[in-house]
């Protein structure tokens, strides 16, 4: 038999101001199942809880209704009090008369009523609960790091040197991602391979992370502290164990002429390669598609003839490994959306019109230019630079109409660069608005605009067109009453849109997380939880969130790394015990369950695997839903969607619910 | 009449919107409209200066544009439209205003030309249902008192059998001067 | 005190947004009418709309499902099976020939404490204007069995 | 396969020519158009200029009639009218209200969907399958396709794929032997209907066009609009005073272009007509090896 104790707050005066609240413990006194009931100033302070507990003590309660405020304020503090008292913690209830009652409604009979009303509520809920305990999920102390740009990187060194295991996925032959193909860096100038290329080095010589290159990852299960990922490690055809990294073989490789990734196609490189000097591992793979050995069926062989380590293995082929993880960091970074999408820049037709990213390989000591400026068509430099901003962000009738973000700061910064370079070349930039919000940031905007005499014109282009070697680019000037302004330029660089990698959307299915329509990852809350994604377990670090400059990004993936160790610093995970549950009946192995797994497909989490039940002899009896109590959300849709209540969310059960209703209605 | 709370009711901005469904608050003023505007070197008012006008629904402002030349010199060609990242259709605006630029009598003076030319053209239309060239170049002389402009062409393009002296007419003329008049009638205002 | 009809409205809504909007309300000390008691759900994805039938058989006159807006659920989509299950559902009651105007389908967030105080005041007064809510009750089985006995004695 | 056929007044009159070579290349080729009963004017820019459902009323009359003659495809071989009779089409399929209306005007009903074909669609749907026996010369030299404004803009009617860099026309010359080539001005605005009554602004931008194409070798300019043509062709001296250079290049008709590939004799074409000589072009031509 049940022993309530309902106890009635004051909370000062904000309650009894306007509700009768000794009216409420007499009458709560009255109903049936409750033992004790008394009303008390202050609840929550220190005499109030002490109250409670000797009330539970004394009077043999088995569960309680703390008739206060809202329980999203006070609920802990109550169920705390409820479990020193050697109650479980999930035999408590709160009342909410406060915000719900005494706040919103004047003093009156009709105010006492509903107050009293929440009361008789919540007493037939506590009358239904059950004891429930803390679930605990063991965790796997080790990280999966998908992605090895800037953010990947830090995200990986954090968690290492907080003494975790890191695994680094990265699909290039090279960790580095687009910041290794970076100039410069603004608002400071410094050389972005100087400083990275210490902390690629840094990934690759640390104990405890491993380091997984032409890789990628074909599947993900399980969830948080205990997933199973699937890794492909594509056929390098170079067996690492032995390769010294000399580069006999690429040096000696004949497909001399395949444009080269690393330097956005304004450069060539061979068939057997590494992306770049300071690759890391600097060993090289056989890019199989551009191979004769590949292509023409065996022929030329020359990489395996000069390997002096024997490396060369043209039978190697994609391999599969599995392992364990406790948490995922996404670190897939961005890409730059490429040519054909500007037909009135001539993006894509006229040689000397680029990218940014182009622009960057043009102006990096180890670019194709070896760092002048020079224009792809012919190789001059250019006397005349046209910089476009805004080229397809913030235009929805290209689909994107969101702001790129940092392309103010690299076009103010390229256009210093190329001042820098040539004092007596003039550069143009069409911007629509300077979004400079950074530290240090529109100081270094004015700065190309003042010292370096960059001329800034406030307009979009309309048109560019080649003519008699010159690039014809029509634009305007808001700024002069919407004067047209044509200027002859030698090159133009168009600061192109940020997009989602093009991959993101396939590693979003397999990791279950959310995207937006540009496919960029979806943080669990875009204020207070910009990191963590709505799968437990799995985080986001840099530009495959959103676009991010660099120290955002490795801000990002320092958020997340902590999440990680955060995650990691106990042995296993304690949830809330709010999660959903498939009923077994006696013998245990039968269930009401049919089968039917609608609960499966609304499950917005994938907790619900179907598990075949079966008797001693091995036979199988029937398949029935069972819920993953580490992914379970505890929302309930599954138990909203059973068709015959097999299925039941705990601390918001259909008892609990059918008798708050009754007792609600039936005074 | 404009009933609806959403709009204010008199300003040059919400009869366009109304009238044409274009929304003038898409337009972010970068100016790519004026930018490829073939006539912008023309144009007393650029693109992006009108739509700006008639976002900013300034009194006294809106005259500006409806007595500007630009309207009239506004070809319709719709690079402003192919290429505006806001999809802000600017020539069916245009068409708005002009259209109101008669109506409240506000015509550039230096557009006249280009009206009497239109209003030759379509007069040559209401008469014979179909366009008469010379018909409408006559027309359009007396109107516009150009009297000698293009005067050199008319023997050559005779000779080179161009100009039909005779109008080519539909069967029942009166049929397509009575669409004239349905939709004159329906908006309740003499040409 | 005029003898007004007092309508009974029980409020179904989640607690990550509605609840919160109703605690907001409560911390801005926004008035309202005292006819509608909130039951908490973890989120409209948990209602059973059997619940809803429960509560107009117990004596609700009206009643208000509400959660986060579209987009904004907690549980990423809990509330989009709500509403889905409440377009079938309302259909199969309008279908019946049930007052579905009786059943009021909101979101409100946990920002908009002014408009949950106005959902209450406006379902309140509709419903007060429908007055109470008796043909379901009347199909409880004690009145159901009486009806039958009657019928069958004539 | 019946197929419709409107004019529209400048085939009747100032581009009589683009009339009868369009018809010389479909008699070669056994296609017969038919004409639109009782068809009238599209209202051009003066219509929608002055007067919104006027605009629509016109073209909306020929696209009824097309209806009630029953034909299912109609080919609009003027780029004004094309433009014209295409966006009302898209408005009344977009806008019941507008329909309803326009219907009261011309007192006729209307589905609105009758196919438009502009000139190159209707070479490309009609004349391509069946011309190749009959092309017998090869027009041999550079040509600039010049497109305009009214078939690639706006987007929503727009008669071609790539609006920046369309390649419909070209793929015509390419046909007819030419060497099409790739220069700026392919849609940039000839002036059009300024050509009365401004005609200095109409010798600026076509003296821009033909500028443009002549400095990139092309030896012929290509169109498929009247209007265009006129201003290219019959605007010559207000261009030659605007460039302060005379920049002789003949234009022609995409009609004229293929025809002269199929063997039909200039004359019949109408080159004759034009202001500009046309001689170099039928010059160039070279005979197709057997």
């Amino acid at each position: 038999m049940a022993r309530i104790g309902v106890f009635i707050c004051h909370c000062g005066e904000n309650i009894s101001a306007t509700v009768d609240v000794a009216k409420v413990a007499e009458k709560a006194g009255k109903l049936s199942g409750v033992a004790y009931s008394v009303d008390y100033k202050y609840m929550c302070s220190d005499p109030g809880q002490t109250l409670i507990i000797e009330a539970i003590k004394e009077h043999k309660l088995t569960g309680i209704v703390v008739a206060a405020c809202s329980p999203r304020m006070h609920e802990g503090t109550f169920r705390k009090a409820a479990e020193k008292a050697g109650i479980n913690p999930y035999f408590c209830e709160m009342a909410n008369i406060r915000e719900h009652v005494s706040w919103v409604h004047p003093k009156s009979d009709a105010t006492t009523q509903k107050a009293l009303d929440i009361v008789r509520t919540l007493v037939a809920k506590v009358k239904k609960n059950a004891a429930l305990f803390p679930i605990k999920v063991p965790i796997t102390k080790t990280a999966l790091v998908i992605g090895g740009g800037i953010a990947g990187i830090q995200a990986a060194l954090d968690i290492a040197n907080a003494g975790h295991q890191v695994i680094m996925v990265e699909k290039k032959p090279s960790i580095g991602g687009h910041m290794s193909q970076l100039s410069e860096t603004f608002p400071t100038l410094d050389c972005s391979q100087c400083i990275l290329t210490p902390r690629m080095v840094e990934v690759a010589q640390h104990p405890n992370i491993k380091l997984l290159t032409y890789a990628e990852v074909e599947s993900v299960s399980g969830f948080v502290g205990n997933f199973d990922v699937t890794i492909k490690m594509k056929a390098k055809s170079v067996d690492y164990s032995k390769c010294t990294g000399c580069g006999a073989c690429w040096q000696k490789c004949p497909s001399k002429k395949i444009p080269d990734e690393f330097n956005e196609g304004m450069g060539f490189r061979t068939a057997i390669y590494s992306p770049f000097p300071q690759a890391v591992p600097n060993k090289p793979v056989i890019d199989r598609l551009n191979c004769t050995y590949f292509t023409k069926g065996g022929k030329c062989g020359l990489c395996k003839k000069v390997c002096p380590a024997d490396a060369i293995n043209y039978d190697a082929v994609d391999e599969f490994i599995d392992v364990k993880v406790g948490a995922i960091i996404t670190a897939t970074g961005f890409d730059l959306k490429h040519a054909d999408f500007f037909p009135e820049y001539g993006y894509g037709k006229f040689k000397d019109v680029i990218d940014g990213m182009q622009f960057e390989r043009l102006a990096s000591a180890s670019g194709p230019t070896a760092g002048e400026i020079r224009r792809p068509s012919d190789g001059k430099i250019p006397e005349k630079i046209v910089f476009v901003a805004c080229a397809g962000s913030r235009d929805k009738a290209k689909g994107i109409e969101y702001c790129s973000k940092i392309c103010c700061m690299y076009t103010a910064k390229h256009a210093m660069l190329y001042k820098h370079k040539n004092h007596e070349g003039k550069a143009y930039v069409f911007y629509m608005d300077i979004r400079a919000a950074g530290k240090d940031y529109d100081e270094f905007v004015r700065r190309a605009i003042e010292e370096d005499e960059v001329q800034y014109i406030r307009g979009r282009v309309s048109r560019i067109y080649e003519k008699n070697g010159k690039l014809i680019v029509k634009g305007v000037d808001t700024l002069m009453n919407g004067e047209p302004v044509d200027i002859e330029a030698d090159m133009v660089v168009l600061a192109t849109a940020v997009v989602a990698n093009i991959e993101a959307e396939s590693l979003a299915q397999k990791l279950h997380i959310s995207y937006n329509k540009h496919k960029f990852f979806a943080e669990a809350h875009p204020k207070l939880k910009p990191v963590e994604t709505n799968t437990a377990g799995i985080m986001l670090a840099g530009a495959c969130q959103s676009a991010k400059d660099i120290p955002e990004s490795v801000s990002q993936a320092s958020a997340s790394a902590s999440k990680a160790i955060g995650l990691f610093s106990s042995n296993e995970l304690t949830r809330e015990p709010i999660v959903a549950v498939v009923n077994r009946l006696p013998p245990s192995q039968y269930t009401t369950c049919t089968g039917c797994l609608l609960c499966q497909e609304v499950c917005p989490y994938h907790a619900i695997e179907s598990e075949e039940i079966k008797d001693r002899g091995g036979n199988l009896i029937k398949v029935a839903a069972k819920v993953n109590a580490g992914l379970c959300q505890g929302c309930g849709t599954c138990v909203a969607m059973c068709r015959n209540k097999s299925i039941d969310l705990q601390g918001f059960s259909n008892d609990q619910m059918m008798s708050e209703v009754m007792a609600l209605l039936n005074s | 009449m404009h009933e609806s709370i959403h709009h204010h009711a008199d300003t040059l901005k919400s009869h366009v919107e109304d009238a044409t469904g274009v929304i003038l608050s898409h337009c972010y003023q970068c100016g790519k409209c004026t930018a490829g505007c073939p006539l912008n070197e023309e144009m007393d008012l650029m693109p992006n200066q009108i739509l700006r006008i008639l976002q900013a629904e300034m009194p006294g402002y809106e005259d500006k544009i409806l007595s500007s030349l630009s309207i009239w010199l506004c070809l319709a060609c719709d690079t402003c439209y192919s290429r505006c990242p806001q999809e802000v259709l600017l020539s069916k605006v245009m068409d708005y205003l002009r259209q109101e630029s008669i109506r409240q009598n506000k015509v550039n003076p230096k557009a006249k030309d280009i009206l009497k030319f239109h209003r030759a053209f379509l007069n040559s239309v209401k008469m014979n249902g179909k366009l008469h060239e010379v018909g409408l170049t006559i027309d359009y002389k007396l109107r516009s008192l150009n009297l000698m402009q293009d005067v050199m062409l008319a023997p050559s393009m005779a000779a080179k059998g161009k100009l039909s002296i005779f109008p080519h007419q539909v069967q029942n003329t009166k049929e397509i001067a009575k669409i004239f008049k349905k939709i004159t009638d329906s908006e309740g205002e003499k040409q | 005190m005029s003898e007004q009809f007092e309508p009974k409205i029980v409020a179904f809504v989640c607690n990550w947004c509605t609840y919160a909007g109703a605690d907001l309300a409560g911390t801005s000390r926004t008035k309202y009418a005292t006819n509608v008691s909130i039951i908490r759900f973890p989120c409209t994805g948990r209602i059973d709309f059997m619940l809803l039938m429960k509560a107009f058989e117990n004596g609700a006159d009206g009643i208000i499902v509400s959660g986060c807006h579209p987009n904004d659920c907690h549980y990423t989509s809990g509330n989009f099976h709500a509403r889905r299950r409440w377009i079938v559902f309302r259909s199969v009651l309008d279908f019946m020939g049930f007052d579905t105007d009786r059943i009021t389908f909101s979101w409100v967030s946990a920002a908009e404490g002014t408009k949950w105080a106005g959902l209450v005041d406006e379902t309140t007064e509709k419903i007060r204007t429908k007055g109470a809510f008796t043909e379901f009750k009347n199909l409880d089985v004690e009145t159901t069995n009486r009806m039958i006995d009657e019928e069958l004695a004539k | 396969m019946r197929i419709g056929y409107y004019p529209g007044c400048s085939l009747e009159g100032s581009s009589k020519e683009y009339n009868d070579s369009l018809f010389a290349v479909a008699e070669k080729c056994g296609i017969t158009l038919e004409v639109i009963k009782d068809w009238s004017c599209c209202g051009a820019s003066a219509a929608h200029n002055l007067n919104h459902n006027l605009a629509l009323a016109l073209p909306a009359r020929t696209l009824a009639l097309a209806e009630k003659q029953g034909l299912e495809e109609i080919v609009v071989p003027c780029a004004a009218c094309y433009s014209r009779i295409a966006s009302t089409k898209h408005e009344i399929t977009n806008n019941i209200a507008a329909k309803t209306k326009i219907e009261g005007f011309i007192e006729l009903k209307l589905s609105a969907n009758v196919k438009i074909l502009t000139v190159f669609g209707f070479l490309q749907k009609y004349i391509f399958p069946v011309v190749d026996g009959h092309i017998v010369n090869k027009l041999n030299q550079k040509a600039a396709c010049y497109y305009g404004c009214l078939y690639s803009r706006p987007k929503e009617i727009a008669a071609v794929e790539q609006i920046e860099n369309p390649m419909e026309m070209d793929e015509v010359l390419a046909k007819a032997g030419a060497t099409p080539i790739d220069w700026a001005f392919k849609t940039e605005c000839c002036g059009a209907g300024l050509s009365v009554s401004r005609t200095d602004i109409v010798a600026k931008l076509s003296g821009e066009i033909i500028e443009d194409a002549a400095d990139r070798g092309a030896e012929s300019i290509v169109v498929a609009c009247p209007m265009c043509h006129m201003n290219l062709d019959m605007r010559r001296p207000e261009i030659k005073k605007t460039l302060k250079k005379d920049i002789n290049i003949p234009v022609l008709f995409i009609t004229q272009a293929l025809g002269l590939s199929m063997g039909i004799p200039a004359n019949k074409l109408g080159l004759n007509k034009h202001y500009v000589p046309t001689d170099k072009v039928v010059n160039c031509m070279v005979k197709m090896e057997a």
